[in-house]
């Protein structure tokens, strides 16, 4: 076994208008856990599909244990041993496990003999899979368990895991550290990207970091500290969101008993779901995705409706109106997928400033739509939330994903909402743009409105809300003042384990 | 009345003859349809079919080559189609039905030279002793080939989506081109593949009516059944059994009213003659009213990688 | 290696000038065609989009009819963009045309002889009404049942075929027809006659009509509510519902007034150019409108220019066979030629060609 | 004019092998006739309706000097383009509307219908015969009755059952009807839609006899194919054209039948036992002749009422109007 398993040379990739990679040389070596660290767009998924054969570098060269690799597809990727967990997961729904797991292999055996293989190394490796379920029907956690098992049974030398904690509970993220471990010690490498610092910290032997494309260094994380990863990532430092003092006032936001059916087949249903939220209070909600997020915000906007008495907004149950009734009365909301949900990705920024502001910015006359004023309040939402762009009139799909993001957070925050739901305010959004969305959210809240954050990011709801609640399987924990929680509480909380005795110690 | 006067053993025998063309070309689609490509334009891809292969039997004396010549030109029409969706990312269902419009222009227009000819017809098979069989014997053992060779298509499919790794991955193309994609499979070279398969059972189908339903050429002569092969698929809930089930229950609707009337039946003719329609559009909402869709995740959008 | 690159933003360039490359490349690609079927290609191109519209002996005539044959393509094809945009494929207007034709025409004829002038007022309400109610069984099925309505709508067609030949030949034939399929002739009733308007102008009230749905469609598309949220609908779904959009709303609103406009324009046809209800009175117009909507873009102005195109390839096809000796068949193949050179350049509009292998910055 | 321009408007493709074809082979006898004194032209597949209109215009204002319209649904539309131009002459086939310069013709293909049904009467093992009728219209219905008349007369216990394919030309729907009739035990088909579909049903299905319409249809004789009703337009069409060659055309309403050869019948093929086929053309040199009318009573009609007594003869304004059945037909005659 040589001294490195994979060497990358001069790698480039450019893409219009940008050059995702730009120079990028780096070794692994066999058997070492290696950490790629960047902010958004940095250039790391570029990197690693570049590595499986699924983006061919414009420049540069790659080595294989001492040996030319050029793979140009991810076939010859596997067959050279190398394994990928994708960031954005490549499952089929309507597929069996068993089945996605042969999709990603190159020479599956017999169905029979896959399903055994896929139940004994499911339980080796602690986690467990049903081969003969229905994809569509897994949580999150277990789907990323399907991708790893996928990988795992080709026996890879080089795993590839693009983000994978960022949907797992921190229960579930020390099993797979366990895993990865066990990997290690077998002798395989792991290139592992993560924006969890204490994770990569507590786990990687290496880091490289990338900025805007390039390596700007390789260090060992364990000597390194979080603050020092994070601002040579950032290449600067930046203010942190500041609190401003505020008054608790009334009640605003009221949700008494809420259940619906799982939309559709692959859906979560809410289960009796109850909290208040106050005026100039942060309810910050937690959970792993796919645990109820997307139909609790659906179920607050108004999109899919429920018993009126289950909703309510201020002294006026709402759980029966539509969106625009609700926003009219100050109810607004931001889901968590910006195009195609929050916005539509072909229409200009104005036409997306209209969508939900049309009641509130008094935008039409008589059903004619005023599209000067739309147009005003675009510019305004782009001016307020330093939006950059060429224009209003520009595609919403033009727009880099934190800019779109700080776009969509600015509509709702300049309707001057009485109470504003949130889901996923910075996902993907780099660290100074997230920040000021923070600042936003929390001076809303100090000027009177009443805010749900639902997040997975942990680290931001601590920081910005008052209280905290986990969903789990479409359940709402009991809430707690967030200074009394711990991040076992709060494993805990986001399992489902219904903190009984959490709940005692605090009554 | 005297529905008596209905004669059961070539009443089933004409069934199958009159659903043999739907079969062909809706299993065809079905494959089309699980890679996750709507073509609209069956019908057009049909009747070229039934022109060329029309022709060909016409000029070679051999009904045989005729089959053979409508599926590579159905495959063929079905090459613009997947060049448009799958090249030039154009709208599927515009193009598929600007593929009718060019179909039947095409058809008329190779077709001329061919109107009121007669052509040689398939034999029918004569297999020993089924075919000596009482009753059934004449009822289902005594047909052409292509009548067998549609059945063997319906279990080719079924067994290829079932049982192969092939059938696996095109559905999965189906499914989420985004996923199949990043798993390193050419997602365009299968939809491709699976378009031109499509094509050449339509083309078949086509065939199947010029040469041996009717048998002649005459403009126009599918009179619609591409877009009854549609409508079966989605009645099959894109299941290869069903779409069998769909189209042999049309072309019984089809005949069966024809007998009705024959027998002197007293319902209006008008309601007779659009009950096939009728009693597709019920089997439709009866399916969708289920829940049972279960069409392809992929159904219809276009896919462009970037590399 | 060229390849395609998607472009941040659609290309205005290309929007305009795709429809104009389309054209040019049928007209070369047709002439090919026409070639090698022993015309001379510039003549033929000449006599398919010159002669309508300026040859000394037909164009007085013709030129009119460019508008006859343009007004119910345009009126029905208007109606089906509005459903195309919102992704709602209503493929079944030829169906909601007949049935359009036929109320309005039952209405009337159950008032004959009279000469009030509510007759023909009446007939247009009742084939507005015949052809929405067409339209809503799809919709409804759709809404209710999530039956897919590009089917329904079609097999309605056959539907609607059926009840034409019944109706033609029994309820509304013309008692003086001596027993002729084929109602009375509209042109000799003059209070049902939708007759020129302007002489020699081709105008009827269904042209007038088409003319009123263009601007109708623009002002909903471009400027009201209600078309943004079917725009909505179409390009994004889901934030259509986070809009407040009731997607069952715009499915029977699109599809209703898809049914509306086709049933209008059956009546207007059936009482003007056509003057009976026969048993192939409809010309396939429900089809061909659905090309055009595309050859428009589904913009209500590019319907406009499109619907004239279109009837100038027919009209001058017709001529063509006339004076040329080309099969009609060639004349529908070059239509489809349109189309698909259309669907194939219009990627330029969202994509740009691009090397690969090169830096491009 | 120097040249005379014959136009005509085909309402199918020339190659549908039946009504089209027929028309075409008149104009084809024209151009034949005439040589270069004659210029023929034509559009196909004209659709009755608005577009009718336009085409019979184009053709007049294209310098045609007299336009055969071929389709009854061209009636309105002819009378309307007639009154625009005064000085071109119409032929409207089949219609009953006239004026200055329009004249309706059309053929007594009944006195066909009444050979046909003489010989299926006599042929007829299983005593039913189907029929493929196109549209419920008096044509079509003179056509059952007058063949119905004159199998009854020779075979008492026939029975007729009608497929209205509402249709005139749709090969795979005809094919289908003849199937179906087949399938109800009828071992002889007529038809009164012009495609070789149901000839060709009939031969596969074997044991079952059939007759041409509109044209021979004799490649598929001698059997299934027995004998034929044939169009012949030529005679009419050369010498309506020499009328306006001479100026001496006028409007004027034909209905000729075999007499005047415009109806023709198709060789009888040796399927048909030879006394048949000696009655046959017995029946059709006296209705050649005059002495013998198809239509003539005593007849009843469906419901039991008297039509026509004995020895009378039915007038020709009641068969052009016809839309009853005789006794003895079962069923009703759809709208
Ligand atoms: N297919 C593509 N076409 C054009 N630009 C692309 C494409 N893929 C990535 N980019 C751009 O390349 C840059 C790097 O993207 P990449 O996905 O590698 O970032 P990342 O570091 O993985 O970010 P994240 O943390 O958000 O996952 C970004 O600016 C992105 O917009
Ligand atoms: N973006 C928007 N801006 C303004 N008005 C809208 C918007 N979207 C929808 N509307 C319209 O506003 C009206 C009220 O919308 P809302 O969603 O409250 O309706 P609803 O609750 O479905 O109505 P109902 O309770 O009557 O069924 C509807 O006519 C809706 O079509
Ligand atoms: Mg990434
Ligand atoms: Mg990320």
């Amino acid at each position: 076994m040589g001294d490195t398993l994979l060497s990358l040379k001069g790698l480039t990739k450019a893409y219009p208008g940008v050059v995702a990679n730009d120079d990028v040389s780096f070794d692994i070596r066999p058997g070492e856990i290696h950490a790629l660290l960047g902010e958004n767009g940095a250039g790391k998924s570029t990197l690693v599909k570049m590595i499986y054969g699924l983006v061919k570098p414009d420049q540069g060269q790659m080595t294989l244990k001492g040996a030319p690799y050029t793979p140009a597809e991810p076939r010859a990727a596997r067959a050279a041993g190398v394994a990928m967990v994708f960031q954005h997961f490549s499952l089929f729904d309507a597929l069996t496990v068993a089945e996605n797991v042969a999709l990603g292999m190159e020479n599956p055996p017999k169905p029979r003999d896959l399903a055994r293989q896929i139940r004994d190394v499911s339980e080796a490796y602690g986690l467990p899979l049903e081969p003969g379920r229905v994809v569509g029907t897994l949580s999150a956690g277990e789907r990323q368990r399907v991708e790893i098992i996928r990988c795992l049974l080709q026996n890879p030398r080089l795993l590839i895991m693009d983000e994978p904690t960022s949907v797992l509970t921190p229960q579930e993220v020390d099993i797979l550290f366990q895993t990865l471990r066990q990997l290690r010690a077998e002798g395989t490498s792991i290139l592992y990207i993560s924006h969890k610092l204490e994770e990569i910290r507590a786990l990687c032997d290496t880091a490289t970091i990338l900025r805007l494309g390039k390596k700007v260094a390789t260090c060992t994380p364990a000597d390194t500290t979080a603050r020092e990863l994070a601002e040579m990532m950032v290449g600067a430092s930046f203010n942190t969101p500041e609190p401003k003092p505020r008054d608790k006032g009334a009640v605003l936001l009221q949700v008494e008993g809420l259940s619906l059916a799982a939309p559709g087949n692959f859906g979560t249903p809410l289960r009796d779901i109850s909290f208040q939220v106050h005026a100039g209070e942060i309810l910050g909600i937690g959970g792993v995705a796919g645990n109820g997020q997307d139909e609790l915000l659906a179920a607050l906007s108004g999109e899919r409706r429920s018993m009126a008495q289950s909703v309510w907004l201020a002294e006026t149950a709402v759980g029966a109106m539509g969106p625009v009734k609700r926003r009219a009365l100050g109810l607004l909301c931001a889901p968590e997928e910006r195009l195609g949900h929050a916005a539509a990705p072909d229409l200009s920024l104005t036409e997306n400033a209209f969508l939900t502001a049309a009641k509130r910015q008094d935008l039409t006359k008589r059903g004619l739509i005023r599209w000067g004023e739309a147009r005003n309040f675009a510019d305004k939402i782009i001016k307020a939330f330093d939006v950059r762009t060429p224009s209003a009139a520009t595609a919403a799909r033009a727009l880099s994903g934190g800019n779109l993001q700080k776009f969509v957070i600015g509509r709702e925050i300049l309707q001057r909402p009485r109470v504003l739901v949130v889901n996923q305010p910075t996902w993907g959004v780099d660290a100074a743009a997230a920040a000021a969305i923070r600042q936003a959210l929390l001076d809303l809240a100090a000027s009177g409105a009443a805010i749900v954050v639902i997040s997975q990011d942990l680290d931001e709801l601590m920081e910005v809300s008052d209280r905290f609640g986990a969903l789990n399987e479409g359940r709402l924990s009991v809430i707690h003042p967030v200074e009394t929680l711990t991040l076992d509480q709060i494993g805990l909380m986001m399992g489902g384990a219904h903190d009984m005795e959490v709940a005692h110690a605090h009554a | 009345m005297d529905l008596s006067s209905i004669n059961p053993v070539l009443l089933v025998a004409s069934i199958m003859i009159s659903a043999t063309p739907i079969l062909l070309a809706a299993i065809g689609e079905m494959v089309v349809e699980k890679s996750g490509v709507l073509n609209l334009g069956v019908e057009g891809m049909m009747i070229t079919g039934a022109v060329v292969g029309f022709a060909a039997a016409v000029g070679t004396s051999s009904p045989e080559v005729g089959f053979v010549a409508a599926a590579v030109a159905g495959a063929a029409l079905s090459l613009v189609f997947a060049l448009l969706t799958q090249v030039f990312l154009s709208n599927q269902v515009a193009t598929g039905l600007g593929l009718t419009l060019a179909g039947l222009g095409l058809s008329s227009l190779l077709g001329k030279p061919y109107e009121g000819m007669k052509s040689p017809t398939l034999p029918k098979l004569d297999i020993p002793v089924l075919s000596d069989l009482p009753v059934v014997g004449r009822m289902l053992f005594s047909h052409d080939m292509m009548v067998y060779l549609s059945m063997v298509l319906v279990l080719a499919v079924w067994a290829f989506l079932k049982f192969t790794r092939a059938g696996l991955i095109l559905k999965a193309v189906g499914e989420s081109h985004e996923s199949a994609h990043a798993l390193g499979y050419k997602v365009v070279r299968i939809r491709v593949a699976a378009i031109v398969f499509g094509g050449a059972c339509a083309g078949l189908g086509g065939a199947y009516i010029s040469l041996v339903r009717v048998p002649q050429w005459t403009e126009g002569m599918t009179a619609g059944a591409g877009w009854i092969a549609l409508a079966i698929v989605v009645f099959a809930s894109w299941r290869a059994g069903r779409v069998m089930i769909g189209a042999y229950l049309f072309g019984g609707v089809t005949v069966l009213q024809l007998n009705l009337q024959a027998a002197g039946a007293k319902v209006p003719v008008a309601l007779l003659s659009a009950s096939p329609y009728l009693v597709t559009i019920i089997v439709l909402v009866i399916i969708s009213a289920r829940g049972a869709h279960a069409a392809p995740a992929s159904l219809g959008r276009s896919f462009h990688a970037t590399r | 290696m060229i390849r395609l690159e998607k472009r941040p933003q659609p290309s205005k360039a290309w929007i305009w000038s795709a429809p104009i490359v389309a054209v040019l490349l049928t007209m070369i690609v047709g002439g090919l065609m026409f070639m090698a079927l022993g015309s001379d290609p510039f003549e033929a191109i000449r006599t398919i989009f010159w002669d309508p519209m300026f040859h000394p002996q037909f164009a007085a005539y013709s030129r009119p009819q460019l508008l006859v044959k343009a007004g119910p393509l345009i009126l029905i094809a208007i109606g089906l963009s509005i459903g195309f945009r919102a992704g709602i494929w209503n493929i079944g207007a030829e169906g909601q045309y007949i049935i359009g034709a036929v109320c309005g025409a039952a209405a009337g004829l159950a008032f004959y002889p009279s000469d009030s002038i509510w007759i023909f007022p009446l007939m247009v309400l009742c084939g507005i009404l015949g052809g929405w109610v067409w339209a809503m069984i799809p919709a409804l099925l759709k809404v209710k049942f999530g039956t897919n309505e590009i089917l329904v709508s079609l097999m309605l067609v056959y539907v609607a075929q059926n009840v034409l030949n019944s109706v033609a030949s029994g309820l509304l034939r013309n008692p003086e027809g001596m027993g002729f399929p084929g109602s009375r002739n509209f042109k000799q009733w003059d209070a049902a006659h939708n007759s020129e308007l302007l002489m020699n102008t081709g105008m009827h009230w269904g042209v007038v009509a088409a003319f009123i749905a263009v601007l109708g469609a623009y002002v909903l598309m471009s400027q009201h509510i209600l078309g943004f949220q079917i725009r909505l609908s179409g390009e994004a779904p889901r934030a259509a519902r986070f809009a407040g959009v009731n997607p069952s709303r715009i499915i029977v609103f699109c599809l209703g007034l898809a049914g509306a406009l086709a049933g209008a324009a059956g009546l207007f046809e059936a009482t003007g150019p056509a003057g009976q209800i026969t048993t192939t009175f409809n010309a396939g117009y429900g089809f061909t409108a659905i090309i055009v909507a595309f050859l428009g873009r589904l913009h209500p102005v590019g319907i406009l220019l499109a619907g004239l195109l279109m009837a100038l390839t027919y009209i001058g096809g017709e001529l063509a066979q006339l004076m040329l000796g080309l099969p009609g068949a060639s004349i529908q193949l070059f239509q489809g030629m349109l189309l698909f050179f259309l669907l194939a350049v219009d990627v330029f509009t969202n994509y740009r060609l691009a090397l690969t292998g090169k830096e491009t910055v | 004019a120097d040249e005379v321009t014959a136009g005509f408007i085909y309402v199918g493709p020339v190659g549908d092998g039946g009504w089209t074809y027929e028309h075409n082979k008149g104009r084809l006898a024209v151009e034949e006739h005439f040589g270069d004194k004659v210029k023929t032209v034509f559009q196909e597949s004209v659709p009755e309706g608005a577009d009718a209109e336009r085409a019979i215009t184009q053709m007049a204002l294209s310098g045609a000097d007299i336009i055969f319209t071929t389709s009854f649904g061209y009636m309105d539309p002819t009378i309307a383009v007639a009154a625009k131009f005064p000085n071109v002459k119409f032929e409207h086939a089949t219609g009953y509307k006239r004026a200055d310069n329009v004249g309706v013709y059309s053929a007594r293909f009944y006195e066909g219908r009444a050979i046909q049904g003489h010989i299926a009467g006599k042929m007829t093992k299983t005593n039913k015969i189907g029929y493929i009728a196109s549209f419920p219209i008096p044509e079509v219905i003179r056509g059952i009755n007058s063949a119905y008349i004159h199998a009854k007369k020779v075979n008492p216990d026939v029975e007729f059952s009608i497929i209205w394919a509402y249709t005139w030309f749709d090969p795979a729907k005809e094919a289908d009807a003849a199937r179906a009739l087949i399938e109800n035990g009828a071992d002889v088909i007529l038809q009164h839609t012009d495609s070789t579909a149901p000839q060709a049903a009939a031969k596969e299905a074997g044991g079952v006899i059939t007759f041409g319409q509109a044209s021979d249809m004799g490649e598929y004789g001698p059997l299934p194919r027995v004998s034929s009703i044939i169009d012949n337009w030529g005679p009419y069409y050369i010498d309506r054209v020499q009328a306006v060659i001479d100026g001496t055309w006028e409007s004027d309403d034909t209905w000729d039948g075999i007499g005047k050869g415009m109806v023709g019948i198709g060789e009888i093929s040796d399927a048909v036992p030879a006394d048949v086929k000696a009655e046959a053309l017995a029946l059709k040199d006296a209705i050649a002749a005059g002495s013998y009318h198809p239509f003539t009573g005593p007849l009843k009609k469906q419901d039991g009422s008297d039509w026509l007594a004995e020895g009378e003869t039915a007038d020709d304004g009641t068969l052009l109007g016809m839309n009853f059945y005789v006794e003895g037909l079962t069923g009703e005659i759809p709208n």
